[in-house]
């Protein structure tokens, strides 16, 4: 029993890493109909300015996930106007080759400027220290990834279901001459959710880097991961995402816990029967 | 116009493709190649930056010719374990580049792709690092200096038990050196008096692991004995460790030095702290020649946090070549060059060192380690003991 | 696709088709001589990146998981020659119809769905197979890579040697074959519905056609030349590893399809030949920037190349010919 | 005489949206039948249902006798039931020829053949160029689709459809967007369609459904509001309410 909950624990943690990562992706897949492969490249990019803004500026990591938001959308919004700007209508095949394309330029670039190595962002004191849940220990940082994914979950559904910008994004997304004729700027709503999507990644890469490390190649190393994540939620939903997250994470940890020695193996299953079962993803919408 | 471009520019091309694939075809007459073969880029790119910066740490202290014969070091690149390519890359330096010496090789499965080439080449392979025992009975050309896990695994059997360890939890990588590690650490903890309770293996890719941690806290060891590949994964898995309080709990984790690679010790800082291993070579080694080895490899490798012990595989294996270079006087012939070298032994910036006649492996010091500061405030891996003379008892079993 | 052309006329054009491929498969053999591994593995990623644009470019079903079907056919053929079946004709039998098998499942999985999630299922089939065969790892080698295959000489004569000149005249032989194969069924009654359910699904069904049934076909087929293609990379190199069936090795043969221009199996031979020199020069002389470099390719053929070298060349041949064949979508 | 096709009850809701109610005709061998309605009276959707595209809420649809109603598309265009699109669908790279000779070809059973030569069956080629003569595409049978005037696309979709030899033919507006010089061809091509033949055309243009049907049917609002000859068509104060009713909504 006391397993259980160590390993639901466990999973919920990893899960919420997966989900604030990967929530921002399936909003451009969801809503901007943009399959971007180099979501995980931004994340990385994020994690990189975190861990030189804490580790060797001594900024701290607050400051560190703020410079790296800022900064990861800054390098983000002239590719958007460059390049993503021209794929938005174009096939997924189209899409899938510009998006490895601009994560082989990260990772080629990033190896030649920061190195090989792994880069740690250092943890406040509070949240390095572990907390006794009674039945074990757990990193602070642990329980500060599942509050920060659900605020992120809380936050993204209000700002979409509840605000004004949310509702011109909607209108821009169904039909965007529409919208248009409405006097909604529709390039900027796109350039705008684009923006938010890429600090979210970068906010994800920065606090799930204590389960996915930062370093060169973790643009390719997860890039199937977050991908698979957001195609079984079903791109665009918010609940989808979570709940995928939470469901994939679940069967990952459970089966690293069970089963170590068949790594992946049930992850992949579970996505090929959910996919298959459910191909538009667990709340996929219509079509 | 298309045509017009086509005649100019097609011969020019070809020549170009011609020119760089048959590159360096027209050697010299007296300068010997050697062919490295390594991970220059990739996530291992870390790995082959050492082999180079051993490389030419030696030759920029023994210079660059040997008995009158010039030595020209031919890089290939190998990203990630792929036999395959691993093949193809060696067949061609031997082949076209005409390589009399084959060195380098990271990882077990690209050595055991090359091996079989070598007869036929007349070329010997001398391993840089790539760690798994069984490589050197699939050719008698193999000569190694780097390490075996058997070899730095064995001692830490007998140190655990000294510190009143005896139930442990294994966890490898599962592939060859991982295997190797296994058992080998279960021998020596059984024949100290201890057992391991639960052997895990895990896949290379692995990079979370909590649901590991909990394992190792309900199989209620006492130590934990784990072997990674150095990168990601061995990152994580410390962190883990005293991430999920197992540390403060008391479980004491013993592993090979692969775990606390001097590159990866900022990184891991406090979180490694205390931890013990066992290895062959730490760059704060106290020695004269390792100093001076230190100072020519941070020069070569550009900057002092990335040295770690493929360096001193990679100059040490410069070393057993010059020696085959020198007993062949300069002509190709590979099993007269191994021969040259067994029973060969010389001081290494490790310690003594002596290259086993029987099974043309490294027998070498093992060294117990404790992750500590130093004077400085750097995390190094401090030697606490040593255990002299240490052969490969995966092959001697 | 030839508008009306005559039977004889495309023959001919054909047999011009692969007199060229001949003729530049030899002509590397006189000229390379010293790269002959090289080249062997081009042909090899050639066959697997053939058997991509049968599916992505006949059927327009996008797949980042074709190594499943190379890395079948690999393990196969190296799994049968460890275990002593050594000839070489048979191991490239053994390893198509590994891919076939392979192919029959694979498709039957990825028809089920559409679109992007299509995309998915393929990277997770080959994900899954890249874990089971690292489990396996007492019949494969596991992360070790299966070695100690020795092939027998092909017919009995020639050696599969240091220098590998049988096994490229092998390779470049059975490329010859299967491309003439190929080109034959592309345009068969077949192939002509395979471009349709491309084109237009809802059409091919008003003829009373069922997609599933010939999408499934296809899908055997690319198996197959893909399970030769491994088998080949198994007898030449005789080693096989994980890498083998990855997702690492789909997306490669992927951006060498579209390099090279997808839907005329041309274009997957001068993708995988450009891409393959261009890795073998640039990584060698600095491995580093040869990720920034395919990155940079990639993103200018999406900008300003989206049909692909072949289909850029083809554009300017036919200039003055307007509304090709899946133009503009 | 029993007939060759019969709707009966035919009904389609989208959640409460009634977009078809209670359909029911039926059709002779040889018959002509027009079904006319303003815009959104459903024909769309019972195009649809007929063709199995989407499955009815109820109702059921027979071909010769048998119920096809659970039949997928494919089944029934198989069973003779074959349509055109309202928008011309085809290859823009192939030939007249070639879609008339894979058309043939998949009725023989021949069409995913994998070892046989797309153009060497002489068999389909000859009777697709009977085919294509009969509706005066013979010169352009070699040129590409997208090279030829949208009149002779429209043509070729019907050659599509008769190279099926189907039992009951669905054309959906066969003159759509053809221009007004083009559209005796098209008459021509409807007037020589096989007499045994049922045909149930959809189709905006009056003076087509007034030359070319025997009886004509008026949908308007998801339901059948009329069935009869086509002189009365114009009288019917109900038709005449829904097509009024629809120009003054669509006005407002």
């Amino acid at each position: 029993m006391q397993t259980a909950l160590s390993i639901a624990v466990d999973a919920l943690a990893y899960g919420m890493a997966l989900f604030i990562i990967c929530i921002g992706l399936s909003l451009t897949m969801g809503l901007m109909r943009v399959v971007n492969l180099a979501h995980g490249a931004f994340a990385m990019i994020g994690g990189y300015i975190a861990s030189y803004a804490a580790r060797d500026l001594g900024l701290g990591y607050a400051f560190g996930i703020v410079l790296a938001m800022i900064g990861t959308v800054l390098i983000a919004v002239p590719l958007e106007r460059l390049l993503y700007r021209r794929i938005y209508d174009r096939s997924e095949l189209s899409q899938v080759l510009m998006t490895i394309g601009i994560t082989f330029c990260v990772i080629g670039i990033t190896n030649y400027f920061f190195g090989p190595t792994l880069k740690t962002i250092p943890l406040p004191a509070e949240l390095a220290r572990s907390v006794d849940l009674g039945f074990r220990g757990i990193a602070g940082h642990r329980l500060f990834v599942i509050a920060s994914g659900l605020v992120v979950a809380g936050g993204l559904w209000f700002l979409i279901e509840r605000t004004g910008f949310g509702i011109h994004l909607r209108a821009a997304v169904e039909n965007a001459p529409m919208a248009r004729a409405l006097g909604i700027r529709t390039e900027i709503i796109y350039a705008a959710s684009f923006a938010l999507a890429i600090g979210l990644a970068a906010f994800g890469g920065v606090v799930g880097a204590e389960f996915l490390p930062i370093e060169p190649y973790y643009a390719l190393r997860y890039m199937v991961t977050f991908l698979v994540v957001v195609s079984v939620g079903g791109a665009g939903s918010i609940p989808g995402a979570l709940a995928a997250c939470l469901l994939l994470g679940a069967i990952d940890v459970t089966a690293r816990y069970l089963v170590p020695d068949f790594g992946n193996f049930f992850f992949y299953l579970a996505v090929i029967l959910v996919v298959c079962a459910f191909p538009r993803g667990l709340m996929g919408r219509a079509q | 116009m298309t045509k017009g471009f086509l005649n100019r520019w097609l011969p020019a091309g070809a020549l170009a493709l011609a020119g760089a694939l048959t590159l360096g075809a027209s050697a010299m007459a007296d300068t010997i190649k050697v062919g490295i073969i390594g991970p220059f880029s990739g996530p291992f790119a870390l790995q082959g930056k050492n082999f180079q910066a051993g490389a030419e740490a030696w030759l920029a202290q023994n210079g660059k010719s040997v008995a009158g014969h010039d030595i020209e070091l031919v890089y290939r690149d190998l990203p990630t374990a792929n036999p395959q390519q691993a093949r193809a890359l060696a067949q061609e330096l031997i082949v076209r580049d005409k390589v009399q010496y084959l060195g380098g090789v990271y990882f077990t499965p690209d050595a055991m792709a090359i091996t079989p080439l070598l007869k036929q080449g007349n070329v010997p392979l001398v391993i840089f690092n790539a760690a798994t025992s069984a490589i050197m009975t699939s050719s008698p050309l193999v000569v190694r200096t780097s390490f075996t896990l058997s070899q730095t695994t064995t001692p830490l059997g007998k140190a655990a038990v000294e510190r009143g360890v005896k139930k442990f939890v294994s966890i490898v990588s599962d592939y060859g050196p991982g295997v190797d590690a296994e058992g080998a650490f279960k021998k020596a903890i059984e024949a100290a008096g201890g057992e391991v309770k639960e052997a895990i293996r895990i896949p290379l890719n692995t990079t979370e692991f909590s649901p590991i941690m909990q394992r190792i806290r309900d199989a209620g060891a006492e130590g934990v004995f784990a072997f990674l590949p150095s990168g990601p994964p061995t990152l994580g898995f410390v962190k883990a460790f005293s991430d999920t309080g197992l540390k403060k709990a008391g479980v004491k984790l013993f592993a090979p030095g692969d775990l606390t690679q001097e590159s990866d010790l900022p990184a891991l800082g406090e979180a490694a702290a205390g931890l013990i291993t066992s290895f062959h070579y730490a760059v704060s080694h106290e020695s004269e020649i390792n100093k001076r080895f230190v100072a020519a490899g941070e020069k070569a490798i550009g900057a002092p946090d990335l040295l770690s012990f493929p360096a001193v595989g990679a100059y040490d294996g410069l070393f057993v070549i010059s020696k085959m270079i020198a007993a062949t006087a300069g002509k190709q012939d590979a099993e007269k060059a191994v021969e040259a070298v067994k029973g060969l032994g010389w001081e290494s910036p490790r310690g003594p060192v002596k290259i086993d006649p029987e099974t043309r492996h490294i027998t070498q010091t093992i060294y117990l380690r404790e992750v500590a500061k130093d004077a400085q405030g750097r995390w190094i891996n401090k030697e606490i003991a040593s255990v002299p003379e240490q052969k490969d008892s995966g092959l001697t079993k | 696709m030839p508008a009306a052309a005559s039977g004889s006329r495309t023959l001919g054009r054909d047999l011009l088709g692969l007199a060229l491929i001949a003729l530049v498969g030899l002509g590397g053999y006189w000229l390379f001589p010293d790269n002959l591994a090289f080249l062997t593995r081009v042909i090899s990623v050639a066959l697997l990146v053939l058997s991509l644009d049968l599916i992505v470019g006949y059927c327009g079903i996008a797949s980042l998981g074709q190594g499943a079907l190379y890395g079948a056919g690999a393990y196969a053929a190296g799994i049968a020659c460890v275990h002593g079946i050594t000839d070489p004709v048979l191991l490239i039998l053994i390893g198509a119809a590994a891919g076939a098998v392979m192919g029959l499942l694979m498709g039957a999985i990825m028809l089920r769905a559409h679109g992007l999630p299509q995309l998915v299922l393929s990277i997770a089939i080959v994900q899954l197979l890249h874990e089971a065969a690292n489990k396996a790892s007492s019949i494969t080698g596991g992360s070790d890579g299966l070695s100690g295959m020795s092939p027998a000489p092909l017919f009995g004569v020639f050696e599969f040697d240091l220098w590998g000149r049988s096994a490229y005249l092998f390779g470049l032989g059975l490329l010859l074959i299967v491309f003439a194969v190929l080109r034959f069924v592309t345009r068969s009654p077949f192939g002509m519905i395979c471009r349709g359910l491309k084109e237009d699904p809802l059409r091919i069904s008003a003829l009373g056609i069922y997609a599933f049934p010939v999408l499934l076909n296809m899908f055997v087929i690319s198996g197959t030349v893909a399970g030769m293609g491994g088998a080949l990379a198994a007898i030449a190199t005789q080693v096989v590893g994980l890498d083998s069936v990855s997702f690492e090795v789909s997306a490669n043969a992927l951006v060498m399809l579209v390099l090279g221009g997808i839907g005329h199996l041309y274009g997957a031979l001068i993708g995988t030949v450009i891409f393959m020199a261009l890795e073998h020069i640039v990584a060698a002389i600095n491995p580093f920037h040869w990720m920034t470099l395919v990155g940079a390719v990639l993103i200018a053929i999406v900008l300003f190349a989206p049909r692909g070298l072949s289909g850029t060349l083809d554009e300017l041949a036919r200039l003055l010919t307007r509304n090709r064949w899946g133009a503009g979508r | 005489m029993s007939p060759v096709f019969e709707v009966s009850g035919l009904s389609k809701a989208f959640g409460g949206l009634k977009v078809n109610s209670d359909i029911s005709l039926a059709m002779n061998e040889g018959e002509r039948l027009a079904l006319i309605g303003p815009n959104g009276a459903g024909k769309t959707t019972f195009v649809n249902l007929v063709t199995g595209r989407i499955p009815p809420s109820a109702g059921s649809v027979h071909l010769a006798g048998e119920d096809i109603t659970k039949l997928g598309a494919v089944k029934r265009v198989r069973r003779g039931l074959v349509r055109t699109f309202q928008v011309t669908r085809l290859f823009p790279d192939l030939t007249p020829e070639e879609h008339v000779v894979m058309t043939i070809l998949q009725r023989l059973g021949r069409a995913t053949r994998i070892f046989a030569r797309f153009h060497g069956d002489s068999a389909a080629t000859d009777e697709a160029a009977e085919i294509l003569a009969t509706l005066g595409l013979t010169e352009v049978a070699r040129r590409k689709v997208a090279t030829i005037a949208y009149g002779q696309q429209r043509l070729l979709e019907i050659a599509i459809a008769l190279a099926q030899r189907p039992k009951v033919l669905l054309l959906d507006e066969p003159a759509a967007g053809v221009p007004s010089s083009d559209t005796p061809r098209i008459e021509e091509a409807l007037a020589s369609l096989p007499a045994s033949l049922a045909v149930l055309m959809i189709e905006h243009d009056m003076d087509l459904v007034f030359r070319f049907a025997r009886r004509v049917v008026v949908l308007a609002a998801g339901e059948l509001i009329f069935q009869g000859l086509p002189a009365e068509v114009a009288r019917d104060p109900k038709v005449r309410e829904a097509y009024l009713g629809s120009y003054a909504h669509a006005g407002s």
